[in-house]
């Protein structure tokens, strides 16, 4: 494996609007895989609909460019059929907080180890810079005809109230912090969430460069003994109300950095392997070979073995009265 | 019983309350039924609510083979409650034996709160016009009219003994009802207290204790019996050493494990979840991760993902939930990920008659989804076909890489029917082409296709994208591309098409052996309409009227060529075209016009979400072959 | 009206299990009707599907049983287009939280003025118990084959993560704190969300009524001056961490009663009524009137002064030659 | 022009990257015909990005009528950049005129980075097989060596001139180079530059400082072109007072006005967002409320619900959004709820070709949807028809109680035309029956209907349910009321059938007195693609041959009686069958096969996802005419 950020590139033109933020993802995405010399075969960048649903064919790794709204899912079918891999998801605010919300929400709940990378711009850029779900109330960017007339969605208030384990904020163009945050979550184990704010030049006039330069501060900065990371299952109520309560702030002043880490809840592929102890051996990719034909897994007996119980066996009534052992000796659940 | 009283040779209806205990009786029942070597096909009509409305479970007992479908008069009837009583009274007929709990007598029509009310006002009605007072005595008397021999029994006077012996509670002692309903049917067509011991403990194999209890209940029945006419069964023949005794939803979690398939994502729906739970409820043994998604948009999802990976994966659904499937099939499509989907029919449209069964989804498996999407789509008519074609979804969905829809529909599901073990040495995994070592210059699209050699993510590096795409994955909008993928895509089936024999695979007729050219009447079925009709052929040529069924396996690739040879023939020699269907607008009928231009128009029809029966089924051919109608809808059964 | 609790309850038979908590649920929601003096054909229960999504059929008021994980738009749009009208979502924690749970986000958004019940039984009741995303990781009811591996969603965390400015919880069985409860999210104008415990006596014997009898409090009792309620913005911050504070709490103990109340967010048909001079006095239910045969809403001349951004006056090389007035005197805008 | 050069007589195309400014030059000129008197059709072809890939427009323009589809070669290309002058320099040929930035003449094929990798990979190829060089100035030497008139303008020079003058910034300056495009077309087709300036005061009427800066640059373009030989184009015919300039979105979102929707409720996608956003800039002064869902799921639940209280409501999207919409359509269908879904069709399946056009949706429109679900569907050929069915979308949906499914698609959408305002005299609003005084025991789904007087939440109560149910509303699962139910809701639809005349209404023949029974060929085709057609059978009938379009305007209820005779004649008369459409599996004629027997076995079929061209067309039907071939697939258009 060259450890070349080059080598996450693949030499597509990138056809975003010159100036996007997208930009700054992509190059901080790519740098962290090579610093952590991710085989790109073993890694999978899994994104929805939308200007950053683009992002998997400008990098050199396994990509799906999914359905709008639907990444998370098609990400976890990956990660749990392969759990060898790594496995990003890149979407934006429509995607994962609009028409994704219930399985962004869902994921939460089940603390798969995915790293969750938010393209924050505020507005649907792909269909022309519509009002997303993180779009203040109102806010006229200008696009819009009118100010938005719904509220924002706290993506960080969510990500914590649904249960992701990992959760922080960065900046597009602070791509030495973007790089460290998302390193961070790659190596959580569980599922990571990491809103990157992420100015869009063509539609958005309010969330420019020049408004986060102004109003972007490290949390560590203001607070220099913040610590999010739960230890023991004691610390949860406690460090997830510190982090709901500084997520809030959203103005004039936002925060960047992690805001919350729980070490302490297992990811989902370990309770499958938990109840399910063919798992890790045998996880679903590699139940059958490569080859193009093959038997099936299991014999007859082992079928009549494994589905024992809608096994019956026949006694017929001339079996009954000519002596042969009832069947009462060879019960389903004893074979 | 009349000369031609069809096959299956015994049927039994049991009815009572959602959640008292009815599929319990039925279990025991057909287990013991089939250690003695019987056959049983076993199917359930219930209410969509968990506990109270009423229910019924008919069970057909054969000698040779597993019934194919069902029929009334039955043979024997047990009622749990006075509701059963009422809903069932014309289900019976001269030489029926009827068993009721002789307690709810005096209960009238009007003091079932359960009952629907439209079902109440025509029960009422029709009770009027027959002049039977609508009380549970008023209805055995009419019985008992028409010559069914009625059997009361005082469940009450069970139940207080049972409380007193064990010292039990009045909820608990209820449990053993469905013991009373099991053994009474067991008696009344001959089986031995041993031999319905056996039913009894594969039911309660983890719990002996509950054996013995039941046991002595089935003795109060028995003895109280002693006296009645029992209803002769025929030896069972050639029976096997062993018996499956499994749903439809079974047979296909257990054929989608022999297929290897090593995800099943799904979101619960009737009549689709019980496959799930059982495939669930032996993970530890298969490894099949059971995946619970929150809808079936993140179902689809998780299994195609899982799909790329190089698992074998699958999801299972009904109506509703495929709705929500279907852009995540266009997805697949598109992507050449191979995926198949068990859609299980229930009655529609939107939520319609969600515990009920049809074929009404056909056109939408064949035509949903925007765009234009290839893909394969078959349909079982038996258990037997259903464990088969879930093997074969897999095997095809990989060897095109292409989506599959594999349709059944509730009757199938949720029958209980006595099987064979799975003979898996006949069975084989295709996996179709793989690349077995995936370059840095991997396509997954590799032109010309249909089938590029396929690597999966973890072994290579390649692209998706739900776009039209060039042949590494990456999207593009270029003409040239965009043709030579369409084509791609569609070759797929035309590839499939001539792998996959017409004959006996795609299309069967039934006789095998019929002449088109030799007949009175050619009739088009599918799915378990179509097995019910293979039952009423052999009637019909009983009677002497030369019959014959085709039936479609396969609607993609569709069998157009032999379909439309055989209906010309069969038309040229002045055979009468018939569709029979379990939908109200003749969608496979509709699908032979579009692809082989055969007109079937004359139609027999039912929508009611109850099965198709074999005695009206027959009826409605012979008015059709004798009366010439053109349309006969069906509405048998409560 | 009469406010006679009979009057609001239909005379079908109820088929829900014996002893199922949506009894009291009925009860409390057809008595409140009744107290509050609601109009049958003035009030809309919206439902999705599940054993809950029954409701509406018991209840002598408008009822619309809907799709599963649907009922809050359906809602939606029942509110906007006749805001005169009352409108409760009843649905149950698989339709509102699993399936439906991006529209339960979305509502938190808008404000829309609608009160959502949720059923809260921890399983999909009607599809025969499954774990819903209300049930804890490792709990096991009697309808599970094996503990459950997900996580659970806290519905007060999430409703008021996403901005519901009404947030309670109650109980199924205590229906005179639910009556109180629902009286107050009825009369809140904006979107007030109810957890409601529902023993589900069929599936669920883990939280049954013997637990529940056990574990339940309320809050006032514990902190008398309790005051969830936020009457201007600078108090949103506090209340609402006070709130989420109060929220997590879910075990042995747990938590009824009133958790967050915001009364400065404005409801979204008071957004619309602000940017849609018409939408007050000419809701969409009433822009047609209820004759079979009308003429349409506008004339020509008014297709073409509504939207003449379109209008081109044609004046043609003759007519220009014969100086008839240039249109540059009439501009489609002046027009 | 060669005696049978089609109309329309004047055809330009402009070029450029997108979000350089095409469709400012496209309005001004659009503008500046109409007000002329010229009817116009522009239409755009984009790549699914934002900035920077190319695009291109094409302008018919025509004294008596609106083109009915465009054609190459164009006679006049403007080109904004080197992408451009590459990817059309097939589409001029002898006697076309071409306008080119000549700064870029040095500019290889390599460099272009913004076109896709295929596009540059066919094109170098073609370029090798001509022997032209693969740079603007080789491709120029080609073009002019077919007898193209090439003029080349040195943009860099206006630019720099723009920025001294102006004191403003490159891209600033670059925002003009739209004007220097649209001027070249105007002068070139003989436009005066006071003409040009009606297109640029109605572009600019908020900002009347850049009408002035632009026309400084027109005149920089006039002057620079003031030799070259101009393109007359004939004198318009009796040209109305006012144009409405208008896609074929803002059309619909103008008939729902019309209509009277209260509410419309929408989730972006491409090309159905324009539609919404039109309407929502108009929201004000038409008081309709649009509202933006969060995903489909929710938006035809908004508007079903709102339709459920007296609201006319609507909703509008494309392929993936209608996959999602398609659970509560059938909601809508069992509730009998008045719901109109303008559905416009784009390239698939899945994301597939997202800004570009197909009718690839038919059979979805017309069979997604688990369970049986009738609703009515019909297709717009026209901005007109467009309108005028978007209004009878609601009457249709209120009158029967029924979904409605308006198809339309991208070229439609997204292509502009010149229309009269609508005379809203001739339309009349059409609610159905409305029960006056819904009373207590008010039954919303009262039998037999098919139509129950409505009454509306808020008016009375009632109830809905998404599972079958009885006269009030509430569930029921009685096989009676499950008929009665069933046949109710399929009764719309025949009621509709003969209510809604077949001839001229639900099926369209042209010319209108063609008689079928003295035809070479009859020509079946629906939409957009029929349009082109009626504009091919013109051409067709001038060169002798006798043709006739049939086009099909309702696919519900389906005009099956007419068109079976009208092709039965046809047949007869030995005329050929040919099918015309925009996808690939030839989905109208499967359904004209499915409901009416009628066979059209020879297809025109393109599916690149550009419109289909008459000169192509008209090529194909000859060809098929002269040598029987049964398929042609069309693949013009960059
Ligand atoms: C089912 C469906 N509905 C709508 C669309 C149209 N669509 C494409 S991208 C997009 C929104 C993109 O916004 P966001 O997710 O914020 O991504 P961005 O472009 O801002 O990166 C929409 C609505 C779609 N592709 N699929
Ligand atoms: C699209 C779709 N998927 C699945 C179902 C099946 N289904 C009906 S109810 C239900 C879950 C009910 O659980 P919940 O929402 O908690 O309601 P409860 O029955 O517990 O009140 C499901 C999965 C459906 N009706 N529609
Ligand atoms: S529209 Fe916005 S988000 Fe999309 S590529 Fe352009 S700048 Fe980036
Ligand atoms: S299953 Fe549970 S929630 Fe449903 S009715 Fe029965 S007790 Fe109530
Ligand atoms: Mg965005
Ligand atoms: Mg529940």
């Amino acid at each position: 494996m060259e450890h070349d950020p080059r080598r996450y590139r693949t030499p597509l033109w990138v056809d975003w609007c010159p100036g996007c933020g997208n930009y700054g993802i992509l190059q901080a995405v790519t740098e962290t895989l090579a610093e952590l010399g991710l085989p790109p075969e073993k890694t999978a960048i899994v994104s929805g609909i939308g200007c950053s649903g683009k992002t998997p064919h400008y990098v050199y790794a396994n990509g799906v460019h999914t359905l709008h709204g639907r990444a998370i899912p098609y990400a976890t079918g990956i990660k749990l059929a392969r759990p060898e891999l790594t496995v990003i998801v890149e979407g934006g605010d429509g995607d994962l907080l609009g028409i994704g919300a219930g399985h962004f929400v869902a994921l939460g709940r089940r603390n798969i180890d995915l790293t969750v990378i938010l393209h924050n711009n505020q507005v649907y850029g792909l269909t022309k810079g519509q009002a997303s779900p993180t779009l203040p109330y109102g806010v006229k960017t200008k696009s819009l005809p009118k100010p938005n007339i719904q509220d924002m969605i706290n993506p960080l208030a969510l990500a914590i109230a649904s249960g992701y384990t990992f959760v922080a904020r960065s900046y597009a163009l602070d791509i030495k912090h973007l790089k460290s945050v998302l390193k961070e979550a790659i190596r959580h184990r569980g599922a990571a969430f990491i809103d990157v704010l992420q100015p869009c030049v063509t539609y958005n006039n309010v969330y420019t460069v020049h408004f986060y330069r102004k109003a972007l501060y490290r949390i560590e900065d203001e607070e220099p003994d913040w610590d999010p990371i739960v230890r023991s299952p004691d610390e949860e109520t406690e460090k997830k109300a510190a982090a709901l309560a500084r997520a809030q702030e959203w103005g004039r002043r936002i925060p960047l950095g992690i805001f919350y880490v729980n070490k302490t809840r297992s990811p989902f592929e370990h309770r499958i392997a938990a109840r399910n102890p063919l798992y890790a051996e045998h996880p679903p990719a590699n139940r059958l070979s490569r080859e193009p034909q093959q038997q099936p897994p299991y014999t007859i007996e082992e079928v009549m073995s494994i589905f024992k119980d809608r096994l019956v066996k026949v006694k017929t009534r001339n079996a009954r009265r000519s002596g042969i052992p009832s069947s009462r000796d060879r019960s389903p659940e004893e074979s | 019983m009349s000369m031609d009283k069809p096959p299956p040779p015994l049927m039994a209806l049991i009815g009572g309350p959602q959640g008292a205990g009815l599929e319990t009786s039925a279990q025991v029942l057909t287990v013991a039924y089939a250690t003695l070597g019987y056959r049983v096909l076993a199917s359930r009509e219930y209410h969509s609510n968990i506990i109270g409305r009423h229910s019924y479970i008919l069970l057909g007992v054969d000698p040779a083979r597993v019934p194919r479908g069902h029929r009334y008069p039955v043979d024997v009837a047990s009622f749990m409650d006075a509701e059963s009583v009422f809903t069932h009274y014309k289900d019976v007929d001269r030489g029926s034996i009827v068993f009721y709990d002789s307690d709810v007598d005096n209960v009238s029509l009007e003091r079932i709160v359960s009952m629907e009310t439209e079902t109440k006002r025509r029960l009422r009605r029709e009770l009027e016009e027959l002049g039977v007072e609508p009380t549970v005595v008023g209805v055995t008397k009419y019985m008992k009219s028409m010559g069914v021999e009625v059997v009361g029994f005082s469940y009450r006077g069970l139940l207080s003994s049972l409380r007193r012996e064990y010292g039990i509670g009045y909820a608990e002692a209820r449990r053993y009802i469905s013991m009373v309903v099991a053994a009474s049917v067991a008696k009344l067509t001959g089986l031995s207290l041993e031999e319905l011991e056996e039913g009894l403990r594969y039911r309660f194999r983890s719990r002996p204790a509950l054996v013995e209890r039941n046991m002595a209940v089935a003795r109060r029945v028995y003895s109280h019996l002693g006296n009645v006419a029992q209803i002769a069964l025929p030896e069972p023949q050639e029976p096997p050493d062993h018996y499956m005794v499994m749903t439809g939803n079974e047979a296909v979690a257990i054929g989608k494990a022999v297929a290897g398939v090593g995800l099943q994502a799904y979101y619960p729906i009737t009549p689709a979840q019980d496959e799930s739970f059982y495939m669930e409820a032996h993970e530890d043994q298969t490894g099949i991760v059971v995946f619970q998604a929150e809808d079936e948009l993140a179902a689809i999802a998780v299994a195609t993902g899982a799909a790329l990976t190089g698992a074998r994966a699958a999801t299972a659904t009904s109506g509703p939930g495929f709705d929500l499937m279907i852009e995540g099939v266009g997805w697949a499509c598109i992507n050449e990920a191979p995926v198949a989907v068990t859609l299980y029919q229930r009655g529609g449209p939107s939520t319609g008659l969600p515990t009920r069964g049809s074929q009404e989804d056909l056109l939408d498996a064949a035509f949903a989804g925007h765009g234009e999407c290839p893909r394969i789509v078959v349909a079982s008519w038996s258990h037997e076909e259903a464990l088969t074609d879930a093997v074969e979804a897999q095997n095809l969905a990989e060897e095109y890489q292409i989506p599959v829809i594999h349709l059944l529909d509730k009757f199938l599901a949720n029958s209980v029917a006595t099987l064979p073990p799975p003979m898996t040495t006949s069975f084989q995994i295709r996996r179709g082409s793989i690349e077995p070592r995936p370059g840095s210059d991997y396509r997954r699209f590799a032109l010309p296709g249909p089938v590029s050699p396929r690597a999966f993510i973890g072994d290579a590096v390649m692209w998706y994208t739900g776009d039209e795409h060039d042949e590494y994955g990456h999207i593009t909008e270029e003409p040239e591309t965009r043709i030579a993928m369409v084509k791609k895509r569609f070759a797929k089936l035309d590839e499939a098409a001539r792998n996959i024999p017409e004959e006996g695979v795609r299309l069967h007729l039934y006789p095998e052996d019929a002449d088109p050219s030799g007949l009175d009447m050619l009739i088009h079925s599918w799915g378990t309409a179509a097995r019910v009709t293979a039952e009423a052929v052999d009637m019909l040529r009983r009677r002497g009227l030369r019959a014959a069924l085709v039936r479609v396996h396969y609607f993609s690739p569709y069998p157009s060529r032999l379909l439309s040879s055989i209906a010309a023939e069969a038309h040229q020699a002045g055979a009468r075209l018939v569709n029979v269907e379990h939908n109200y607008t003749a969608q496979a009928a509709k699908i032979a016009a579009m692809k082989s231009g055969v007109v079937f128009d004359t139609h027999v029809l039912k929508y009611t979400g109850r099965p198709i029966y074999i005695d009206e089924l027959v009826e409605a051919l012979m008015a059709i072959h004798e009366k010439g109608l053109k349309e006969v809808h069906l509405g048998h059964g409560a």
